[in-house]
């Protein structure tokens, strides 16, 4: 059974290969090959689950050791893979959602010539992932980090030929660099604190280790978290990323990659337990964050860019969650992957809005579009519900377990995250009722664009429906499946251990307050958007919209600051070489020129002058004589 | 008195003699100078063979004669042709050991 | 004889005070005309001072007993070395005085600084050198200093003197082939010459006869031609070049007016006398 | 006495070199195929070497000394240790595919050249330069290397000078003045340091008494030869200095950008994948067993000046408007990370840097060359001058991201491996330089991303329209390079096996040991 865990990552890992390298020949069965390994990964991933159901709780851990990696004396880097309920569920998420988002690519790629070099994209995403999660050491963790993020670099600027797509890959890969620095320092750390970066030893030897320490790597794992989860302060990417095909931004910039973050922190929790202050900063950036993305999905017109602003807040949930520490790492988790089932779901509803739209992103030319695409308005209202917390729905149970947790922390702090919390519900039912509104009701907004064809919206193909229907019922019973009787709970609990906290208020009147919060940030759409008519061109709105429609100005802060200056930097560097370094050597060369033609000025070729010269050195021997002598 | 003074002398004519040679541009005078050189060495000699009591410094002296007799010959006349080629006896008029 | 090996005596160790005079003055003498030697203008006099420095070397070779040498040296080195130099410097032209002005910068004082380094050290030498006791030449001129220089000559530096005759000829060859001129082309003959002559229009009849009148009969004194102005052709090409013409036009010409201005007087005293004649035969008509 | 197989592999191309210079200027194509032939020949006689060599064995092993230079107890010392072993297995499989990139480079019919450049002293320069590389991986008497370590710029000088690409956007004559320049630049620099160490070299034997570098070392480790210290630090500093502008370390590397970037790009590639790494080599080799308390008396500065490098080099890629300029710079700052991980004192530290050296070779050899067959085709060097190469020549752009990839070592290609030991193995030691030298790698993406984006996407440029995608020969150069660089991100093993002892062996000599973890140092 073990032996099957390599055959996880190896199937995608083959179907890049193959696709990647088949040339053209591959290109009329490429998409089917790619579906074809992603789904037997994730049968495979099926099989293995069930075999560790039939196991119970102490054992299920699965571990396969491949081959030792790098061996150079006391750093001892194995390729081993570590299957445990943690990793099944990202497994299954993974190889799940993949799957489905395969399928839905065949019918959205259907017109791309490179539709094959997508799949094996795709392909090589799912193999990276999959490592990362299976991984049992954080350099093989590391591997796959980089791994999804080359990936997102692909995907994102698969359509390489629009500039934008460059510059956003681009982007991403740089922000999530910067993260990936935090990785490998953590890294670095535990091999300097520990000998060792392998899970288990780490995090058993984790009590010996200095606060100081800990808290040092934590902080550096936080960092990495932030750069792939697009935390503040390197969220600036995720908007950016939404260039790339809109299945890629369901699966990767919505269900999976954006994801990892959470996973190395709930990877890691015998870290952060024993760094307290660590775990507080994690809640203040997922708290902020949750605020950030939020606010960001308010303001956008962009219909994948409104979904990028609440698929960062969602992760801030998570990372907030993750912060908490064994009071949260469940609900982080649980809330992760109903969150993926109906972010997943929205974004492809919105990739088949644009689909009938002709590539329409802006809501504002939308509009009443629930009669022309009856079964998309279907899924993308269920998971509009479940990502507003509907009760009954998936979203629902993870969020307001979070909110409980939340405040289940204690303390002013538990209050101040509770209450963020909450808010950000309520600004989650705001935005998202916005895009609903703005998308499917209303009167039709959209006009012919400038070369003259209206475009006619129309439902999108089976292959595309039907992935979206699964995702539906995904994100309608999840939750419910997840907390009744806290199945999930039990399930992870061996890993991530649990604790209830001290909640300082009850679960009902959490539950409530969120109730409440929730109507009212939906009312308040309704009255914004429902009642008067959407004017096609965006007004120019408060300040805060303003900014909140460039994101908070985050690119403009790294634009003047990091892009202005690098490129300062490098232009006076390259003067400081071309000039300082390089003239000092040339300076030198001439010199000796300029020296030697002196000195040449001495051959005048006078007898007298050399005459002159030889006399007195007649005299300077006599001296030297006479000197000798006298010493 | 001490006969070193004769060396002394010839020591002071040797050197005007260089300074001389060195100063000059006419090739004739400097030419005067190293025969005055010659001169004071020959001085010299003839103080030490008196100094030592045998006739070797002397013979020496005397070859010196011979030989400067032998090199006037041939630097006048080369000082001849010189002039004859150049119309002028300045040794600074040959300074083709230049670069 | 006897004078010499009285001679011998006086050159026992030790000096007369009439040698220490004699050294004094004469060395004086000897410092001065090697100075002058080196900063005389005029190459023959240089030649001249130098010549009297090796007289007062030569009375010097004397003192010290070095007969032969001395002899030599006046003989050889001021009689005969210092008159070649003197042919040559007649040949390069007597009167040139070349100017002792420095034309290599610095090379005058590197000159003094270096020589006078150099004298202070060899003094110096000399100075730190023990060189007391004289044995002074007693012995060595026993039975004559020619003797004795002979007995080593043809004895100890035979070969050595073989060596400077060798040299003496082959200088003497090297002398002649430096200085001798071989003909390279036919030597003209007269028609050539004269065809020449005409034909680049030089002077075709004889040159003039410096000197004319006879208070000017020397050759340095240009003729004069017709109209009193001095022919240069009349004198000779190396005063001409040296620029030693004495013109006497003006002064001749001088004398010519003086002459009219007598010959004038003269005529006016007898045309008076026949001009008051006619006045007063104008009045008696 | 048993087959000399190290002179062979060095005879080799050195005889191949005489050969294929002496074949007809007519039969030009001959040439190639002899220069082919021999390098591949090489290649047979270094794999020899590979097998041969056990890791498990002595220090120095295939050695062969014999008596040279008598008077000077010069003696023709050959031996390899597993560094070296890697090292010579790099540069012959290297040359082969440098000569096969440079098939065309040298051809006047090609490169339209006015003046005609014989082609088959290209390529015999060529294999000149591998065969001194080759013997000064192998020498292990230092005479004998410092005279291959010197006589090496004979050929560069003329591979660089003599030999250049069309692409220059200010045509002939400028091209052929810039590449004098260059190429008296490089010889100079080189000139200087190796003349340094000559002095350090005759200390040496002063000192020592012999050149041989097992003795010496021998004798410093069982204290029979002791140096004063300075004399010590001198000597360390005379040989460091040469190995510094060879490397070449900050601020000694100007000459590397104006070579690389006049010279072809084959020989841009030799200069920086091969023959610089004598530099870095030897410094492992040399510097540290004969004056291995002066080594670690100059780490501080080194190591700052290495992190310079690492910084420096990369900022000033990003600004390069110059494909070849910029990975030039790029190299100068793995260089940084090189020489970082030597003076580490780490046996992760040198091990990473020796793994460094092969994997930087490769995948530099993949990216230059790769970037050549690019300005081949569009006949001009400036980054501006292309974009959307990537919608009509895909293969082309895929191994371009690839070889870029692996020079900001993305995980799962060699130079990771490589990049991530010297990190760890210096943050073990010097946390805070380890810090710094990480910034490296955000650097190195972005150089490398921005040269892709601006090359390789966006809209098509007309100039760029037409270009053709990579051909036969030049897939065959490139496909076994990228593997290659796969392989050994994916299984490095059977590298570190041959290279770890070596680096025991240095560590010893430097008697220094891998700091103790925290925790277990607690307990």
């Amino acid at each position: 059974m073990d032996n099957l865990i390599a055959l996880l990552v190896a199937a995608p890992l083959l179907g890049a290969a193959v696709l990647l390298c088949g040339g053209r020949r591959l290109d009329a069965v490429g998409h089917w090959i790619g579906t074809a390994l992603a789904a037997s990964s994730f049968v495979i991933g099926v099989v293995l689950f069930a075999d560790m159901l039939g196991k119970n709780a102490e054992h299920r851990t699965l571990t396969q050791f491949l081959y030792s990696w790098i061996p150079v004396g006391g750093f001892q880097a194995d390729v081993a893979f570590q299957l445990d309920q943690l990793s099944m569920t990202f497994v299954l998420l993974i190889t799940g959602v993949g799957s489905l988002i395969h399928v839905y690519s065949i019918g959205y790629m259907e017109h791309d010539e490179r539709r094959r070099r997508f799949f094996g994209y795709l392909n090589l995403f799912l193999a990276a992932m999959l490592l990362l999660v299976l991984a049992d050491n954080y350099l093989l963790l590391y591997v796959g980090w980089e791994g999804v993020g080359l990936a997102s670099y692909l995907l994102i600027g698969f359509w390489q030929h629009k500039p934008s797509a460059a510059t956003a890959a681009k982007k991403a890969f740089l922000v999530n660099r910067v993260g990936d620095m935090g990785l490998s320092i953590a890294i670095m750390l535990m091999f300097t604190t520990f000998g060792t970066f392998t899970f288990g030893p780490v995090f058993e030897a984790a009590g010996g280790a200095s606060e100081g320490k800990l808290t040092a790597i934590a902080l550096m794992l936080l960092l990495a978290a932030c750069g792939k989860s697009a935390q503040v302060p390197l969220q600036s990417w995720l908007g950016d990323a939404m260039e790339g095909p809109t299945p890629v931004s369901a699966l990767i910039h919505a269900a999976t990659m954006v994801t990892a973050g959470v996973y190395l922190i709930v990877r890691s929790a015998d870290i952060f337990n024993a760094a307290p202050d660590a775990q507080l900063v994690v809640t203040v950036v997922g708290a902020v964050t949750l605020l950030f993305g939020a606010i960001v999905g308010c303001a956008k017109d962009d219909i994948k860019k409104a979904l990028a602003g609440s698929t960062m807040s969602q992760i801030g949930y998570m990372i907030l969650a993750a912060g908490l520490g064994p009071i949260g790492y469940v609900f982080a988790i649980m809330h992760l992957v109903t969150h993926g089932f109906f972010k997943a779901g929205l974004f492809l509803g919105a990739g088949s809005v644009m689909h009938g739209m002709n590539d329409e992103v802006d809501m504002r030319k939308y509009g009443g579009l629930r009669t022309y695409m009856p079964i998309t308005f279907v899924t993308f209202g269920l998971g509009y519900l479940a990502i507003i917390g509907f009760p009954g729905l998936s979203g629902f149970f993870s969020k307001d377990k979070i909110i409980e947790a939340a405040f289940a922390k204690g303390g002013t702090e538990g209050w101040i995250l509770g209450g963020v919390a909450l808010l950000g519900a309520a600004i989650t039912a705001f935005y998202m009722t916005r895009v609903m509104l703005m998308t499917f009701f209303g009167e039709k907004r959209w006009q012919p664009d400038e070369n003259g064809h209206e475009p006619h919206p129309h439902e999108s193909p089976k292959v595309m429906t039907i992935p979206m229907i699964v995702l539906a019922f995904g994100s309608v019973f999840a939750g419910g499946f997840f907390s009744i009787g806290d199945r999930f709970l039990n399930w992870l609990e061996p890993v991530t251990g649990h604790s209830h906290g001290n909640p300082p208020v009850s679960a009902l009147t959490v539950t409530l307050s969120t109730m409440v919060v929730l109507v009212i940030g939906v009312a308040a759409a309704y009255a914004q958007y429902g009642r008067r008519p959407v004017p096609v061109v965006a007004p120019r709105g408060s300040l805060l919209t303003r900014a909140a429609r460039r994101d908070l100005l985050q690119d403009d802060f790294n634009h003047v600051v990091l892009v202005r200056g690098g490129e300062h930097l490098t232009r006076s560097l390259v003067y400081v070489d071309h000039t300082l370094v390089d003239g000092v050597v040339n300076g030198t060369a001439a010199s000796m020129g300029g020296l030697s033609g002196r000195l040449r000025k001495l051959q005048n070729g006078y007898a007298r002058s050399y005459a002159v010269s030889m006399f007195g050195g007649a005299a300077i021997l006599i001296a030297a004589t006479l000197l000798m002598r006298a010493v | 008195m001490n006969p070193v003074n004769y060396l002394y002398l010839a020591a002071l004519l040797f050197t005007i003699g260089a300074t001389g040679v060195l100063i000059r541009r006419n090739a004739i005078v400097v030419f005067m100078c190293v025969e005055l050189m010659l001169n004071a060495c020959n001085l010299a000699f003839v103080t030490f063979s008196r100094m030592h009591g045998n006739l070797d410094g002397q013979v020496i002296a005397f070859f010196t004669m011979v030989v400067a007799a032998a090199e006037v010959v041939v630097g006048l006349a080369i000082i001849v042709s010189l002039f004859r080629s150049r119309h002028s006896a300045s040794v600074d008029d040959a300074s083709l050991m230049k670069l | 004889m006897s004078a010499q090996l009285a001679a011998a005596a006086t050159l026992s160790a030790g000096t007369s005070t009439g040698e220490a005079f004699q050294f004094w003055v004469l060395g004086t003498v000897a410092v001065a005309g090697a100075l002058c030697t080196v900063f005389m203008r005029r190459a023959v006099h240089s030649a001249l001072c130098l010549a009297g420095t090796m007289i007062v070397l030569a009375v010097f070779y004397l003192a010290n007993g070095a007969y032969f040498l001395g002899v030599v040296q006046i003989i050889v080195y001021t009689g005969a070395i210092m008159m070649l130099f003197l042919f040559v410097v007649m040949l390069v032209g007597v009167t040139a005085a070349d100017s002792l002005k420095e034309t290599i910068k610095g090379q005058r004082w590197l000159a003094l600084v270096c020589g006078l380094g150099f004298g202070v050290l060899l003094v110096a030498g000399i100075g730190n050198a023990s060189l007391k006791e004289f044995t002074g030449l007693g012995q060595a001129n026993a039975n004559g200093n020619v003797q004795g220089l002979a007995a080593l000559i043809f004895t100890k530096y035979v070969f050595a003197f073989e060596i400077t005759g060798a040299l003496l000829i082959t200088a003497a060859v090297g002398a002649m082939v430096l200085t001798h001129r071989e003909r390279t082309e036919r030597a003209k003959t007269q028609r050539e010459l004269s065809e020449e002559r005409v034909r680049d229009g030089r002077q075709l009849p004889p040159l003039p006869a410096p000197g004319v009148y006879a208070r000017h009969n020397a050759v340095d004194v240009a003729g004069l031609l017709p109209d009193g102005t001095p022919a240069e052709l009349s004198v000779m090409q190396t005063l001409r070049q040296r620029g030693q013409i004495r013109d006497v036009s003006a002064e001749s010409i001088n004398d010519l007016k003086a002459l009219e201005q007598r010959s004038e007087d003269r005529l006016e005293r007898s045309n008076s006398g026949s001009g008051k004649g006619s006045n007063s035969g104008e009045a008696s008509k | 006495m048993s087959f000399p197989l190290l002179t062979a592999t060095a005879a080799l191309p050195a005889l191949g070199a005489i050969a294929t210079a002496a074949v007809p200027a007519a039969r030009r194509t001959a040439a190639k195929w002899l220069a082919l032939v021999v390098s591949l020949a090489t290649l047979a006689l270094a794999a020899i070497v590979l097998v041969r060599f056990d890791p498990g064995g002595d220090r120095y092993q295939l050695t062969e000394s014999h008596a040279w230079i008598k008077a000077f107890g010069v003696r023709y010392e050959l031996g390899v240790d597993g560094i070296a072993v890697a090292l010579i297995a790099l540069t012959a499989v290297l040359i082969p595919f440098v000569i096969l990139a440079g098939w065309h480079d040298a051809d006047p019919l090609e490169t339209g050249n006015t003046r005609w450049r014989p082609t088959q002293g290209f390529f015999a320069l060529i294999l000149a330069v591998e065969a001194m590389v080759i013997i000064s991986f192998e020498a292990t008497d230092v005479f004998l290397f410092y005279i291959f370590f010197e006589a090496m710029l004979i050929p560069m000088y003329f591979l660089i000078g003599g030999f250049g690409d069309r692409a220059h956007e200010h045509g002939e004559e400028t091209a052929s003045t810039q590449r004098s320049y260059a190429a008296v630049k490089f010889l100079l620099y080189n000139l200087v340091g190796g003349l340094i160490m000559l002095a350090a070299v005759i200390g040496l034997y002063v000192v020592a008494g012999n050149f041989s570098l097992t003795e010496i070392a021998a004798a410093r480790a069982n204290g029979s030869l002791h140096m004063a210290t300075n004399t010590e630090r001198w000597l360390f500093l005379g040989f460091f200095f040469a190995f510094a502008v060879k490397a070449p370390l900050w601020p000694l590397h100007t000459w590397l950008p104006n070579a690389m970037g006049e010279a072809t790009t084959p020989v841009a590639v030799l200069i920086t994948a091969v023959v610089d790494k004598v530099g870095t080599f030897a410094m492992l080799r040399f510097c540290l067993q004969l004056f291995p308390e002066a080594s670690k008396w100059a780490t501080p500065v080194i190591l700052v000046l290495a992190l310079i490098s690492i910084i420096y080099g990369a900022l000033l890629a990003v600004g390069q408007r110059d494909i070849k300029r910029l990975v030039a710079y790029a190299s100068i700052s793995h260089f940084g990370f090189i020489i970082l991980g030597i003076f580490a004192m780490t046996s992760q530290g040198q091990s990473g840097a020796t793994l460094y050296m092969v994997n930087h070779g490769i995948s530099t050899a993949a990216l230059m060359l790769v970037a050549g067959f690019l300005i081949s085709r569009r006949g001009s060097r400036l980054i501006a001058d292309y974009g959307g190469v990537q919608k009509v020549a895909p293969v082309l752009a895929g191994t371009f991201l690839i070889g870029g990839l692996a020079t900001l070592s993305l995980p799962g290609l060699a130079p990771f491996v490589s990049e991530f030991l010297v990190l760890v193995g210096t943050f073990a030691r010097y946390p805070v330089v380890g810090i710094i030298a990480t910034f490296g790698i955000v650097l190195a993406a972005l150089y490398t991303l921005v040269l892709y984006q601006r090359t390789m996407t966006g809209p098509v440029k007309t100039e760029v329209a037409r270009m053709p995608d990579l051909r036969v020969r030049e897939l065959v150069v490139v496909t076994p390079l990228i593997v290659l660089l796969i392989f050994l991100g994916v299984y490095p093993k059977p590298l570190t096996d041959i290279v770890n002892p070596a680096v025991k062996q240095t560590m010893s000599d430097v008697h220094e040991k891998d700091p103790k973890p925290a925790v277990e140092a607690a307990k």
